[in-house]
């Protein structure tokens, strides 16, 4: 078993109202160190290790977990030695 | 492209760069000649947007003049964010309809969501509260995961933001044809209430007061998005397009608030958002208008991105941006109600009195364009047209006929039609309560809002079934106003006005622009006969991908009066023992019908007749025995025939129905004949209604035990039927075909 | 008796429930911003429903952090009764005035349904004026309605009789059908349903002005007894 | 300045329709290697870097960030050589 962890985030150029509204938030918290907020998503999948693992973590991006139109993403593989 | 690496005028013009842009050659020689000089790259760029089909309507001007757009009621018709109507009592009903077909083609969540919030901006920005809004959409069939796709997320970039800004969305269409596969509908209407006194306009006059940019930074986004939608979509590598415009809801909702808050002061001038074509459009349009120039400092453009050139702020399509023109000394009256939402606020630049749009940027003068240039001198095409082979083929065809066999299987499969079926899967994700006034819910011919603090109340309503504009445009053109008006007038409402979105392929290929031609003749000459002046409107053309063009999709949207709240009517049927009536006599009229669609998996022929005085005595007919009390339900009969409507008229009721029917049986059931209602009348009221409407033909009456049932004049049972088994039929086709993956 | 609805930037009830306060019954009540830091002079406080801060990280989340909600907090040391609509039921839970909190719902999409709800304690502040196991149609309009709450929370719910409104069918995937809930002594109330949409007969249903007449009634009975 | 990346997740037992959501539409897909799917956020957060750091951090996961009631949150910290 493998655990595919595929990061998500908002393109270049688009924006990011949540990421703002936490910038402004942060803010009116006093929380003065924090010059810049960007926010993203994961997605964790539990997965039997296959040969074709990139093809297949690829298609499940482009067809399902991912907006490529205005998101980008990349993903990390790690071993897993539960039973 | 960076300011440094811009080409030169002359490259310009040698290389022909303006064509990149969108702009034909002689459009450039004609913009030299206005400027009297080579434009830079900048106004070779406000040049391109100003004059593209989106802003400037060069196609369509011509033939948008047939419209009527006068009436007593019309407070502001065509020409300004959105019209007005009175509606009484020093207040007045503000609404428009647009398009947001290409963005939504390509993203269509972003798409749907900013076609809603530019749709909103065009009204608040009239002094008006959004208090309603409405969608028409198209889709394929739903049969490929791509148009599952589209529809799925179109609907959830509505709700998505409509509902987090507050304003109900109490009504719409969603039809399915295989024209609109790879083009998409997605147009939106929003409805505003307005205190005359309140009433504002985009312009920018009084030499010296300032010019004030309000709502967030702009960034890069969307520049030539005006462009982009007045072109087909190519195949081209999507990450080529311009970057996609994405909706701040929480945003719109904030820089309304500011807004509606601003246009009680009369510290202000004009007001405009910044739509289609952004800050060249607002600046130009107020200042053309108002008969001023604007200069501009683009150096104080709020900005997201760096590096912005001038020719990427002035084309940006940032969302939830507003112009403003203020008294000069007032400023900071306009600029407290700012922060205090948290709006971001920048004084920009003054109104001139030259009559020119000029831009600083970085200390240089970087365009100087005379406003009327781009705005007014609009090069106008009239085009060439010419009848279609296909339109005289359907024509002469011989009327069609079908015999129906089963009538409650057909009837089935007609209501598990995804045009047909019960649209509870897409409504039922709008906030439709959303500001507590909403009577009449989506579901029933028009969406119903009341207006609090008086007895008065709006109706409102989208149509168009664009079947019968393939078939014959002219036709097709009246039938959608009539049916429109009719959804209102069931409602128990007035039609004060109505606006339109002329969904339409490429005007450059004759027959289309025949079909706009003659869609537009038969809606001003339904809109003359029936009072509903045009108020208001958008041209989507293009639309079309190959060689193959979207069915003609003039949608419009019909905002009616309900002088008092009693009169309030529904198409649901009532109580058992209500009389059932059918207002109009069916002819065998199938083309272009959804009985013809589910036969042959096709339409053609001649759609039905309309015969527009007929069509304004039963309206008229209809309205007053509701005024006076009479009617219990009304429906008018359209897509499907009568059964199909009768059908409806029983869901989400306990009560059932008993008919007997005159005529042969799939033309009395199934036959799309115009200028038809179902109505139900109480037994006690049933001379009134021969007074007030002798044709009327009673024809059964209301049970109550939830069955349908329906007898020919011999005695023959056609069909009996449960009501719930037929519901969940037409409830349970569109839930059944969005599950449906891969 | 006086009452607030406290406005944030993106709430889009507070008009709703002024009208219904103010014109419906003929109370005193008014909105206040959610950067006023002093809400001593109100006796009952009301969070709208809407989209706060555009619903943004979580809804109700930013909200709950705002000076308005400090100052609430002051009020509810005191007893103020305080009642949370759609987004003001979820600003309750994220400021830590109710147990739980709120997921998107189980179909992941946006419900606004003509839902019936079942008074499940007619023996609070709010719900006094209606019958115990009531039903009443009261709608709902959310993307974020599904309670949860851990085991011991959700004992504790069920043996003060906490759970005030129950959801007739399984709506979102609420935990137990819970529509509403009030604190452990009863005076903060939190509903995903709109009451306030619910008021007059011309908009569908009047089961929901009862709780604002609960409120009215609960207040001068206590007052009364004070006094 | 320092770049702190907060990753927020549902805790454990606590049903996630999200992610529920994914399993699901995965499986229709025919993407059977696919044996769980867990979501998450991430915020990424632009700080000078101060010598309470930490402390920082977690108040304004504990405040506004994260909602402790449901989800879990982690985070790492990476020197930036930015100007
Ligand atoms: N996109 C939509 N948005 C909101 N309401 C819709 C939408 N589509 C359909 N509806 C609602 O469903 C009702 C029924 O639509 P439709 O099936 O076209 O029937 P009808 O021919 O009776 O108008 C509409 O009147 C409208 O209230
Ligand atoms: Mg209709």
């Amino acid at each position: 078993m493998v655990k595919v962890t595929v990061h998500v985030k908002v393109k270049e150029g688009v924006i990011n109202p949540e990421a703002s509204a936490l910038e402004r938030a942060l803010a009116e918290l006093s929380f003065d160190e924090v010059k810049s907020v960007t926010t993203g998503k994961t997605i964790e999948l539990e997965m039997e290790s296959t040969e074709s693992l990139d093809t297949k973590v690829k298609e499940m991006c482009e067809q399902l977990l991912v907006n490529t139109v205005i998101e980008d993403y990349s993903y990390t593989v790690e071993e897993e030695n539960k039973a | 492209m960076t300011g440094l690496h811009e080409p030169t005028p002359e490259q310009i013009k040698e290389e022909k760069i303006y064509k990149e842009m969108g702009m034909k050659e002689e459009e450039y020689d004609y913009a030299v000649k206005l400027l009297g000089r080579l434009p830079n790259y900048t106004e070779t760029g406000l040049f391109s947007v100003m004059w593209s089909e989106h802003c400037s309507y060069k196609s369509s001007k011509a033939l948008l003049r047939k419209f009527p757009t006068e009436g007593k009621q019309v407070l502001q018709g065509p020409g300004e964010g959105a019209g007005i109507v009175d509606i009484g009592d020093e207040q007045a009903a503000v609404f428009k309809i647009e398009s947001h077909n290409s963005p939504s083609a390509v993203e269509p969540y972003e798409g749907a969501a900013t076609g809603v919030g530019g749709i909103m901006r065009d009204v608040f920005s009239m002094g008006a509260r959004p208090i309603a809004l409405l969608n028409s959409l198209r889709f394929g069939e739903l049969t490929t995961p791509r148009v599952r796709y589209l529809f799925e997320e179109a609907v959830a970039g509505i709700a998505g933001y409509g509902n987090r800004v507050g304003v109900p969305t109490v009504g719409g269409e969603v039809k399915f044809d295989p024209s609109y596969e790879k083009n998409p509908l997605v147009n939106a209407m929003c409805v505003g209430l307005l205190d005359h006194k309140d009433m504002k306009k985009g312009q920018a006059s009084g030499v010296g007061n300032t010019v004030i940019y309000i709502g967030p930074p702009t960034g890069r986004d969307g520049i030539h998005g005006a462009t982009f939608s007045s072109e087909s979509l190519s195949d081209e590598d999507p990450s080529e397009r311009p970057s996609i415009q994405a909706g701040d809801p929480f945003m719109e909702k904030i820089v309304m608030e500011a807004c509606l808050e601003i246009v009680q002061s009369d510290a202000l001038i004009g007001i405009q958002d910044m739509g289609a074509a952004g800050l060249t459009s607002s600046s130009a349009e107020m200042a053309s208008k108002a008969g001023y120039g604007i200069e501009m400092n683009l150096d104080l453009v709020p900005q997201r991105e760096e590096g912005m050139t001038p020719y990427e702020m002035m084309l940006s399509e940032s969302q939830e941006r507003m112009l403003l023109v203020v008294k000069k000394g007032r400023e900071k009256e306009i600029k407290d109600i700012c922060e205090r939402w948290g709006v971001m606020y920048s004084e920009i630049g003054h109104v001139t009195e030259d009559k020119n749009l000029r831009l600083l940027h970085k200390g240089k003068v970087v365009a100087e364009v005379p406003v009327d240039a781009l705005a007014e001198d609009v090069p106008e095409y009239d085009l060439p047209t010419k009848e279609p082979a296909f339109y005289r083929e359907q024509q002469a065809k011989e009327p069609v006929h079908y015999k129906v066999e089963n009538v409650k299987e057909t009837l089935v499969e007609l209501l598990q039609q995804p045009t047909i079926a019960s649209k509870e899967w897409v409504y039922s994700q709008y906030d439709y309560l959303a500001q507590a006034n909403t009577v009449v819910s989506p579901g029933s011919d028009a969406g119903i809002i009341r207006i609090r603090g008086t007895n008065k109340a709006l109706a409102m309503t989208t149509d168009c079934n664009a079947r019968y504009l393939y078939l014959d445009p002219e036709v097709g053109g009246k039938i959608t106003v009539a049916e429109a008006t009719r959804n209102i007038i069931c409602s128990g409402g007035k039609p004060l006005g109505l606006t339109d979105c002329l969904n339409f392929g490429s005007p450059e290929n004759p027959e289309i622009y025949w079909q706009l031609d003659r869609a537009i003749e038969g809606m001003s000459e339904a809109c003359r006969t029936l009072n509903t002046p045009v108020i208001g409107g958008n041209v989507s053309l293009y639309n079309e991908k190959g060689d193959s063009a979207i069915y003609p999709t003039p949608i419009v949207g019909v905002v009616g009066l309900i002088e008092d709240v009693a009169h309030i009517t529904t198409q649901s049927f009532k109580n058992e023992g209500d009389l059932v009536y059918v207002l109009g006599e069916a002819q065998p009229e199938f083309g272009g019908s959804e009985l013809q669609k589910l036969r042959e998996g096709d339409i053609s022929g001649r759609p039905p007749a309309l015969d527009l005085k007929v069509e304004k005595e039963r309206q008229t007919a209809v309205l007053q025995a509701i005024q006076s009390g009479v009617i219990a339900s009304a429906h008018d009969i359209s897509e499907g025939g009568f059964l199909v409507a009768v059908a409806k008229c029983l869901f989400d009721t306990n009560v059932g129905a008993e008919i007997t029917i005159a005529g042969e049986a799939a033309t009395e059931l199934f036959s799309e004949t115009q200028s038809r209602y179902v109505l139900t009348v109480p037994a006690e009221k049933k001379e009134a209604l021969k007074e007030m409407i002798p044709s009327a033909k009673e024809i059964g009456r209301v049970t109550g035990d939830g069955r349908l049932t329906i007898r020919a004049a011999s005695g023959e049972t056609l069909m009996d039927a449960e009501v719930k088994e037929l519901e969940s039929a037409w409830k349970g086709a569109i839930p059944c075909l969005v599950k449906l993956k891969a | 008796m006086k009452w607030a609805v406290i406005d944030f930037p993106g709430s889009s009830g507070t008009e709703d429930i002024l009208h219904v306060l103010r014109s419906l019954l003929n109370e005193e009540a008014e909105g206040v911003w959610y950067k006023d830091t002093d809400l001593s002079a109100y006796d009952v406080i009301i969070l709208p429903s809407g989209a706060s801060f555009g619903d943004y990280l979580r809804s109700g989340a930013i909200a709950s952090i705002t000076p308005a909600i400090q100052a609430l907090k002051e009020e509810r040391k005191k007893g103020k009764l305080i009642c949370g609509i759609g987004n003001g039921f979820q600003i309750l839970l994220e400021a830590g005035f109710l147990p739980g909190a709120i997921r998107r719902n189980r179909l992941l999409k946006f419900i606004c349904a003509k839902s019936k709800l079942i008074v499940k304690n007619n023996n609070t502040p709010f719900t006094n004026q209606y019958e115990q196991q009531q039903e009443v149609n009261i709608p709902v309009a959310h993307q974020y309605g599904n309670y949860v709450c851990d085991k011991e929370i959700r004992q504790q719910l069920e043996e003060n009789n906490q759970i005030v409104f129950q959801y007739y069918d399984d709506l979102n995937g609420s935990m137990d059908h819970i529509a509403g809930i009030v604190s452990e002594d009863k005076r903060v109330l939190g509903l995903m349903p709109h009451p306030e949409r619910a008021s007059e007969s011309i908009i569908g249903s009047t089961d929901g002005l009862a709780l604002f007449q609960s409120i009215i009634h609960h207040w001068r009975e206590e007052h009364d007894r004070t006094s």
